[in-house]
């Protein structure tokens, strides 16, 4: 029943994350929207591995992985969008932006 | 064993040592690495060659528990050609990453870059673990946006962060399509999915993981990431991600259809896979046909290149990967990419010669180019005859073989599509050839080592010879070759 | 190793000869006075038609295998063009002046000579066809060889029947030669009747022989390029090259078949035809190309009509005509008025006998051509002296007529007596051969019934000159037919050479499209950058993909 | 030995080639050397083996690149018969190259592709099976492009990228039709004729066409030979090469190959597509005439009218009757050393005279006179007078088409043969009858010009005097035909 609860969780939050991912056009809100995304699966991963009861290592482990490269990610992807900002003082991708 | 090891582990000690490093023994790090990493693949080739598939499960656990990394003969393939791409990229940076042409950032920032890209490559193509793919990916992905983000300006951080979005993108559906893999057969092995009990969550999950590996290969219509990205990157960093980058998501492509789940490959999943690719070659070769500048040109036809992998699909996989010709098709299709990522390597290379001769990749501005750099321009018309897949280069075994299949299986018209192509590639690749053979020369050009100048021509000329030569490495990718597809011609 | 050759190098030394000394203007030095060579060339011929064209020759490794072998009466006709040709080179020699363009005339003289034996030589179909278009094609440098605008223009027309009629001859001869698997000529004539397209074949040879023979209405090429040519080419065109035409006719025409009748009629209209439009001109080598014309009708119609004596027959006329011919030459050179008498006297006196006056060589040989043929053509050949007196007749008249050419004036005596010379032997040689052509006794001609009958037509046709003499007759330029010719030659020149700009236009129009359609493309990738759009995308893909699979589970 | 011979041939040809490539601009002297050289030993060497495949030897090497992928160099009658055209004109045409560019600039790059374009041919030529033909045959597209481009101006360029946009797509259609057909018969070698009963006729016919569009591009058939006229901007070696041994005849003899070694005569009559590929080269010989009567430039006219000429061999082929064979296949060599003397002399009057246009003829016969001397000895040739060559090939033709039961070729022919006198002849009536204009200059005093083209003259002459002897290209046809093909 926790599980469903978790799994339910996991794919609101991947829903969330698609959402913002599509329809924002802010750098910033997309990078949020990623790791959102990322939560929700990771989140659904456990879920999945534990579905039988007993405790299973493996997702763990490699949510623990994931969770890392998501971060890695994250940090490159915000250092890029800082970087935009700076150089163009623009935070949205130039074809997306409202205000040529 | 050890040359797998070596191939896995080598550049991503090197990529860390050379961040503590000051230049000059940085690039020499680098190249030493590199010079260690092409003799562990070829080291690895040979024993593939002898022995088979060679398979190395980490600390001694099997999977599901522990990690399996295995290299068939694709696989070791792939390592050798990237091994060599990787080569003569660290070669041709060696001259044009400096400090003093690219600015510091650029000259410190590509080299660790470059080899945790091939770290990651190599990961890549060995590992047997949907989950080690992805985050091998993830790695790729990463170290490939940074590179197009070296040089620093807001073109270049537009482009590396467009095609982030699409990475990253790509990264959540193969990581939602793994975790519903794993909620159903609580294993990640592909070997062990290939045995697995259906599962309903399947179709989805196969459909997530496939999409996620399309944005990230640059198939039509992903593809619009991957010209921007190479108009903003430095030209080393251009060859690999033409070259090599779509390789890796590719074999995760090849890896999931033909050997953890071929049993999902119906056929108007197939087709429309098929169908993507057919319209990336024509797509591609029309946009690159109206392209003005050199790299450009360059990037849209590995647009439509890639489309010519996906013929594998029909040809191969589902249910005619039982059939005589799927062998012919498939090793047709690892050839294409074999020989493109030769090719594309030397392209851009010769392409980053040009721009550091004439400061800029404007056809107009390349006119009579040839005089000047000779080796280059030969270079690029040798790798222009494998990418037209004109005879006796390796492009031309690759679409032989796949031609011959598509015949074979009575689907004529993926032979018109590759026929076309190559027309294509003729019509889009005429004009910087033109440009460069023209006669009048009102460039200056700077004086470009000679050295450089052999590096895309020896690319080129390898391209070529994987044609001449093709028996070798076409028996080498038939080892260990997915099962179903085995029992070929 | 096979044989380099079989049998006599005797005919074979009579075609090199000239073509050796043909080589001549080649060498700088002897250049300028290649043309004393051209009274040289034939005498090997002369030397063999007098033995009586002794010896076959089968060299099988040239061309397609030659094999020399005489034609029926060849001796009759290689002795007959071996004189024409010898009379008309001595004349040439004399006449033209010596420079580059002689050298050429001598080149190609020789060659057209060694053409115009070889066709009487020629045993095998190839060889045959390679002598004919020798004598056919090299003769175009005798027409043009003043380079007149007037020459040029003849020389075109004649180039164009000429290469019209080989193309005609290639067709016939290639049927042929398929239907017999066989190249000797004898073989080709026999196979020719029965094969496929034989009917084809053969009105395709009597067009590309009557080209050359001046059978009417092919005829046309005759009265434009004798008056255009030098009098010594015009010679060797009327005298020996036009037999060329007739020996083909002999060689490979059955005439047994309806062919021959064919033959026939259009010989018997030519004969009156061409000698009544002969009064049209003014120049005197026109009138005699119409002559010439009239008689090769004659001689057509012999061989239409089987006759064995039309040798004889070309014998006589080959000789008498060319004489002829240079008896304007002649003229022309006469300084005083004596030698211009007696120039005209010995014209008149060959024209008489070509006409047939009794006891003359040319009476010999309408006596014996009436031999074996059937009375109503006898009868024709007997009218036939009409029309030929009327015709050589208003020759005469424009003979006198005609303006001298002074800078020829020393060499009169020779060319005189080169011109009498051809003119006496075209009065003699045929009595000398009489016995042994037609087999008759010596005295036949000379039977009063014979004697009338060649005399009153003559006498009919000298009162006719008396009648068309000081009349105004209408006047035309040469080639009759070939006018209305012209015009609608014009009219297709002109078609086929249009410039299609329109295709142009409209290429550039499919041009401007596929490059819009090009630019447009740009913009449609930059639609599919947007990342919302690809975004939405990426999901329906997989999506898709989803669906895709899972539909077929 | 024997496998070592067709090897060696090959690089005669291309080590030459490789090595100019890296040569110093300035070093005439080696470069002509090496050139010379290869040629040289390439003759040798067909002259020894002409004897030796006279007598019934054949030479056999093979390299597998691939399942499927046979390289196949093998030296049979019909090989022989064009790499001897091809050796012999190389040769030829190299002495005149080297006189025609003197010292001019890029002249390694020139003799580079000049010598590669010959391997190709002769790969071609030697090519036992239909992989290693193709992959010759794009190997001479490639080569031929560069040659076209040489004088690297906008013409030169436009020309270059004309005849690449024809050769590619006809590339492609070839290869289309050999993996449609291999993937069937499995691999096929000109030894051993494929089994084609596995396949429909639709997809029999289908084939063959797909396989003449790819080699007809080359040969220039109609409608496809729009490049040709439009290679003329290449520099008159290079139009000589072209146009009489290396890629149009390449397309030819791909014709003959692809009729008597893929298909076999019986089946291409069978399958009905023998008379309409002999319709279309018909049409390609009159349309061919017709164009070039249309033309006021002389390479053009000459361009034309390889148009027409080639596809006599074609149309030998096509009819697909013995005889027929025999005049195709002299035709070849026939068509070469005429085609090769017009160009010749073409180039001489270029270079000497400055002379481009059909007007400016007008009597160089006087000041030119050997030059003048061999166009005409080849126009009189293309018109098809006895005894010059295209006589003999003509009259085979036509015998041969009233043996396979087509005496509407004779048309064809007759047509043709006016066609030529019409558009040869005034050229002759030009350069021997009219005057020359004031201010004309030019001589022909260059005997490393004139040299070539006298010897092509005089062998096109030859070649007619001794067609029936045995060492004739006639005599050497006919050993093809009744021994390879023969019943």
């Amino acid at each position: 029943m926790n599980l469903t609860v978790f799994a339910l969780t996991g794919a609101a939050l991947v829903g969330l994350g698609v959402y913002g991912l599509l329809a924002l056009p802010h750098l910033l809100r997309r990078v949020i929207a990623f790791n959102l995304t990322g939560s929700g699966l990771f989140l659904f991963f456990g879920a999945a591995g534990a579905r039988v009861g007993v405790l299973d290592a493996i997702p763990q482990a490699l949510i623990i992985t994931g969770i890392v490269v998501a971060l890695s990610a994250s940090a490159l992807a915000v250092g890029l969008v800082v970087a935009l900002a700076r150089s163009s003082g623009k935070v949205v991708l130039p074809d997306e932006d409202p205000s040529p | 064993m050890t040359a797998l090891v070596v191939v896995v582990t080598l550049p991503l000690l090197a990529a860390l040592a050379v961040l503590v490093l000051p230049e000059r023994a940085r690039v020499k790090l680098a190249l030493g690495s590199v010079a260690l990493g092409v003799l562990a693949a070829l080291m690895l080739a040979r024993a593939v060659w002898q022995d088979g598939a060679v398979l190395l499960t980490l600390g001694g656990w099997a999977p599901p528990l522990g990690i399996a990394l295995r290299a068939d003969g694709l696989a070791a393939a792939l390592t050798l050609m990237s091994a060599l791409v990787m080569a003569a990229v660290a070669l041709a940076a060696r001259f044009e990453m400096r400090t003093r042409r690219v600015g510091a950032r650029a000259a410190f920032g590509f080299w660790p870059l470059m080899l945790l890209l091939w770290g990651a490559l190599n990961a890549v193509y060995v590992s047997r673990d949907l989950f080690n793919l992805y985050v091998g990916i993830e790695l790729l992905s990463l170290a490939a946006v940074a590179l197009v983000a070296l040089s620093g300006t807001a073109q270049a951080l537009a482009a590396a962060l467009r095609y982030m979005i699409f990475a990253l993108a790509g990264s959540l559906l193969y990581l939602a399509g793994v975790v519903l893999s794993y909620a159903a057969h609580g294993t990640l092995d592909i070997g062990l999915l290939g045995e697995r009990i259906p599962a309903h969550s399947d179709a989805l999950a196969l459909g997530l993981m496939t999409a996620g590996l399309l944005a990230k290969t640059a198939l039509f219509p992903f593809h619009v990431w991957l010209p921007t990205a190479h108009a903003a990157a430095p030209a080393p960093a251009s060859a690999l991600l033409s070259a090599l980058v779509p390789k890796a998501s590719f074999l995760i492509l090849i890896r999931l259809w033909f050997e953890a789940m071929p049993d999902l490959a119906s056929p108007p999943a197939i087709l429309m896979l098929a169908m993507l690719g057919a319209v990336a070659v024509i797509w591609g070769g029309i946009l690159a046909l109206v392209q003005k500048r050199l790299k450009l040109i360059v990037a849209y036809s590995t647009v439509a290149q890639l489309g010519y992998l996906f013929m594998v699909f029909p040809l191969a996989g589902g249910a005619g990967s039982a059939q005589p010709w799927s062998a012919g098709a498939w090793t047709g299709a690892m050839f294409h990419a074999l020989s493109h990522g030769l090719a594309k390597a030397a392209m851009f290379l010769a392409a980053g010669i040009c721009i550091a001769a004439v400061g800029s990749d404007r056809l107009g501005d390349l006119r009579g180019l040839a005089r000047q750099l000779p080796m280059t321009s030969f270079a690029f018309a040798l790798a222009a005859i494998t990418l037209m897949g004109l005879p006796p280069s390796g492009g031309f075994t690759a679409k032989y073989l796949l031609m011959t299949s598509s015949f074979a299986a009575g689907q004529w018209p993926w032979a018109l599509l590759l026929a076309g192509g190559g027309l294509l590639a003729a019509a889009y690749l005429y004009r910087p050839m033109a440009a460069l053979f023209a006669r009048e020369a009102r460039v200056t050009a700077r004086p470009i080592p000679r050295v450089w100048q052999a590096v895309p021509l020896a690319l080129a000329a390898l391209s070529i010879l994987l044609g001449v030569l093709s028996a070798t490495p076409f028996d080498l990718l038939q080892i260990a070759r997915p099962e179903p597809a085995a029992e070929g011609l | 190793m096979t044989t380099l050759y079989s049998g006599s190098l005797l005919p074979l030394a009579v075609l090199v000869w000239p073509l050796l000394l043909g080589l001549v203007p080649a060498i700088p030095r002897w250049r300028n006075r290649a043309l004393l060579a051209l009274p040289l060339a034939p005498l090997p011929a002369l030397g063999y038609a007098l033995a009586g064209a002794p010896g076959a020759l089968f060299v099988p490794d040239l061309v397609l295998g030659v094999y020399l072998a005489p034609v029926p009466g060849a001796a009759l006709f290689l002795g007959m063009t071996a004189l024409v040709w010898i009379v008309a080179g001595m004349h040439a020699a004399l006449t033209l002046p010596p420079g580059p363009q002689a050298g050429i005339l001598t080149g190609f003289w020789c060659l057209t000579l060694a053409g115009n034996l070889g066709v009487f030589l020629a045993g095998d179909v190839v060889t045959f066809y390679l002598a004919f278009a020798a004598v056919s094609l090299a003769a175009w440098f005798l027409v043009v060889h003043e380079r007149t605008p007037q020459a040029l223009a003849a020389g075109k027309l004649y180039i164009t029947l000429a290469v019209l009629g080989e193309a005609a001859l290639l067709i016939g001869l290639m049927i042929g030669v398929a239907a017999a698997e066989d190249l000797q000529i004898a073989s080709v004539r026999d196979a020719l009747p029965d094969a496929p397209l034989g009917a084809f074949a053969i009105a395709a040879l009597v067009a590309g022989f009557g080209i050359k023979a001046g059978m009417v209405p092919l005829h046309l090429w005759l009265p434009v390029a004798h008056p255009a040519a030098p009098v010594p080419g015009s010679a060797v065109l009327s005298g020996a090259i036009v037999k060329a035409g007739l020996i083909g006719m002999i060689l490979f025409i059955p005439v047994a078949s309806g062919w021959g009748s064919a033959l026939i009629m259009a010989g018997l209209v030519g004969c009156f035809g061409a000698a009544l439009w002969g009064l049209t001109q003014r120049n005197p080598k026109a009138v005699l190309a119409y002559s010439t014309v009239s008689q090769m009708g004659l001689m057509l119609a012999l061989v239409g009509a089987g006759s064995g004596n039309v040798a004889y027959y070309a014998l006589h006329h080959g000789l008498a005509k060319a004489g002829l011919f240079l008896c304007v030459g002649a003229v022309a050179a006469a300084g005083t008025a004596r030698a211009r008498l007696l120039s005209m006297g010995v014209a008149g006196i060959v024209a008489l006998s070509v006409a047939g006056f009794p006891l003359s060589g040319g009476a010999l040989v309408k006596l014996a051509g009436k031999d074996g043929i059937a009375s109503g053509l006898a009868l024709g050949l007997t009218l036939s002296s009409i029309s030929t007196t009327l015709v050589l007749g208003w020759f005469m008249l424009r003979l006198a007529q005609q303006d001298a050419k002074p800078d020829h004036q020393p060499v009169w005596p020779h060319l005189f007596a080169g011109t009498a010379t051809l003119g006496a032997l075209a009065l003699v040689v045929p009595w000398a051969l009489w016995g042994n052509v037609t087999g008759f006794q010596g005295s036949y001609p000379l039977w009063p019934e014979h004697v009338l009958a060649a005399l009153w037509p003559i006498m009919l046709g000298l009162g006719a000159v008396l009648v068309v003499r000081g009349r105004a007759l209408p006047s035309h330029p040469p080639g009759d037919v070939l006018a209305l010719l012209e015009l609608l030659w014009v009219r297709e020149v002109q078609v086929l050479k249009d410039p299609s700009r329109l295709r142009q236009n409209a290429t550039k129009g499919h041009r401007r499209a596929a490059l819009r359609f090009l630019l447009r493309s740009r913009r449609a990738d930059k639609v599919l950058q947007s990342w919302p759009r690809a975004g939405f995308l990426l999901t329906a893909v997989a999506l898709a993909f989803a669906l895709l699979i899972g539909l077929a589970d | 030995m024997s496998a070592a011979l067709p090897v060696l041939i090959l690089l005669s040809s291309l080590i030459p080639a490789g090595v100019t490539f890296f040569l110093a601009q300035d070093s005439h002297r080696f470069r002509n050397m090496l050139n010379l050289g290869g040629a040289t030993l390439k003759l040798g060497l067909i002259i020894w083996m002409l004897r030796a495949v006279a007598d019934g030897a054949s030479y056999e090497a093979t390299l597998s690149l691939a399942p499927g992928l046979v390289m196949l160099l093998r030296v049979d009658a019909l090989a022989l018969l064009f790499i001897s055209l091809s050796a012999t004109l190389w040769f030829l045409t190299t002495i005149y190259a080297i006189a025609y560019f003197g010292t001019k600039a890029e002249l390694s790059r020139f003799f580079g592709f000049f010598s590669l374009c010959v391997a190709a041919t002769t790969g071609l030529a030697l090519s036992g099976s239909l992989i290693s033909f193709f992959i010759f045959f794009e190997l001479l597209t490639l080569s031929t492009w560069p040659l076209v481009a040489h004088k690297q101006d906008k013409p030169s360029l436009a020309a270059a990228r004309v005849y690449l946009a024809y050769a590619l797509p006809g590339s492609a259609a070839l290869l289309w039709a050999i993996i449609w057909l291999e993937s069937a018969t499995g691999p096929v070698l000109f030894t051993d004729p494929p089994d084609l009963s596995t396949l429909e006729p639709g997809a029999l016919r289908a084939i063959f066409v797909l396989f003449i569009i790819g080699v007809g591009v080359k040969a220039a058939i109609v409608p496809l030979h729009g490049w040709l006229p439009t290679a003329m901007a290449a520099p008159a070696p290079v139009s000589a090469l072209l146009h009489a041994v290396a890629v149009v005849k390449a397309g030819a003899f791909g014709v003959v190959r692809i009729i008597y070694d893929v298909f076999g005569a019986a089946n291409v009559v069978a399958l009905g597509v023998g008379l309409p590929l002999a319709a279309l080269a018909s049409v390609t010989i009159i349309w061919g005439s017709v164009r070039a009567l249309q033309q006021d430039e002389i390479k053009k006219r000459l361009a034309f009218s390889t148009v027409s000429q080639v596809s006599y061999i074609v149309l030998g082929a096509a009819l697909a009757s013995p005889l027929a064979m025999i005049g195709g296949l002299v035709h070849l060599i026939h068509q070469g050393l005429m085609k090769i003397t017009l160009f010749f002399c073409a180039g001489i009057y270029d270079e000497r005279a400055g002379i481009k246009t059909i007007a400016g003829l007008n009597g160089m016969g006087a000041r030119m006179p050997w030059t003048s001397a061999c166009f005409s000895i080849g126009a009189i040739g293309m018109i098809g007078l006895p005894p010059l060559a295209g006589f003999v090939s003509k009259f085979y033709l036509g015998l041969g088409a009233l043996e396979a039961g087509a005496p509407w070729v004779l048309g064809v022919l007759v047509a043709s043969t006016l066609l030529n006198a019409a558009y040869f002849l005034p050229l002759l009536y030009r350069l021997w009858f009219l005057p020359a204009a004031e201010d004309t200059t030019g001589d022909d005093r260059a005997p490393a010009l004139i040299g070539p083209a006298v010897v092509t003259a005089l062998a096109t002459f030859g070649v007619g005097m001794l067609a029936a002897s045995a060492i004739s290209p006639l005599g050497w046809a006919t050993l093809i035909v009744t021994r390879e093909y023969g019943p």
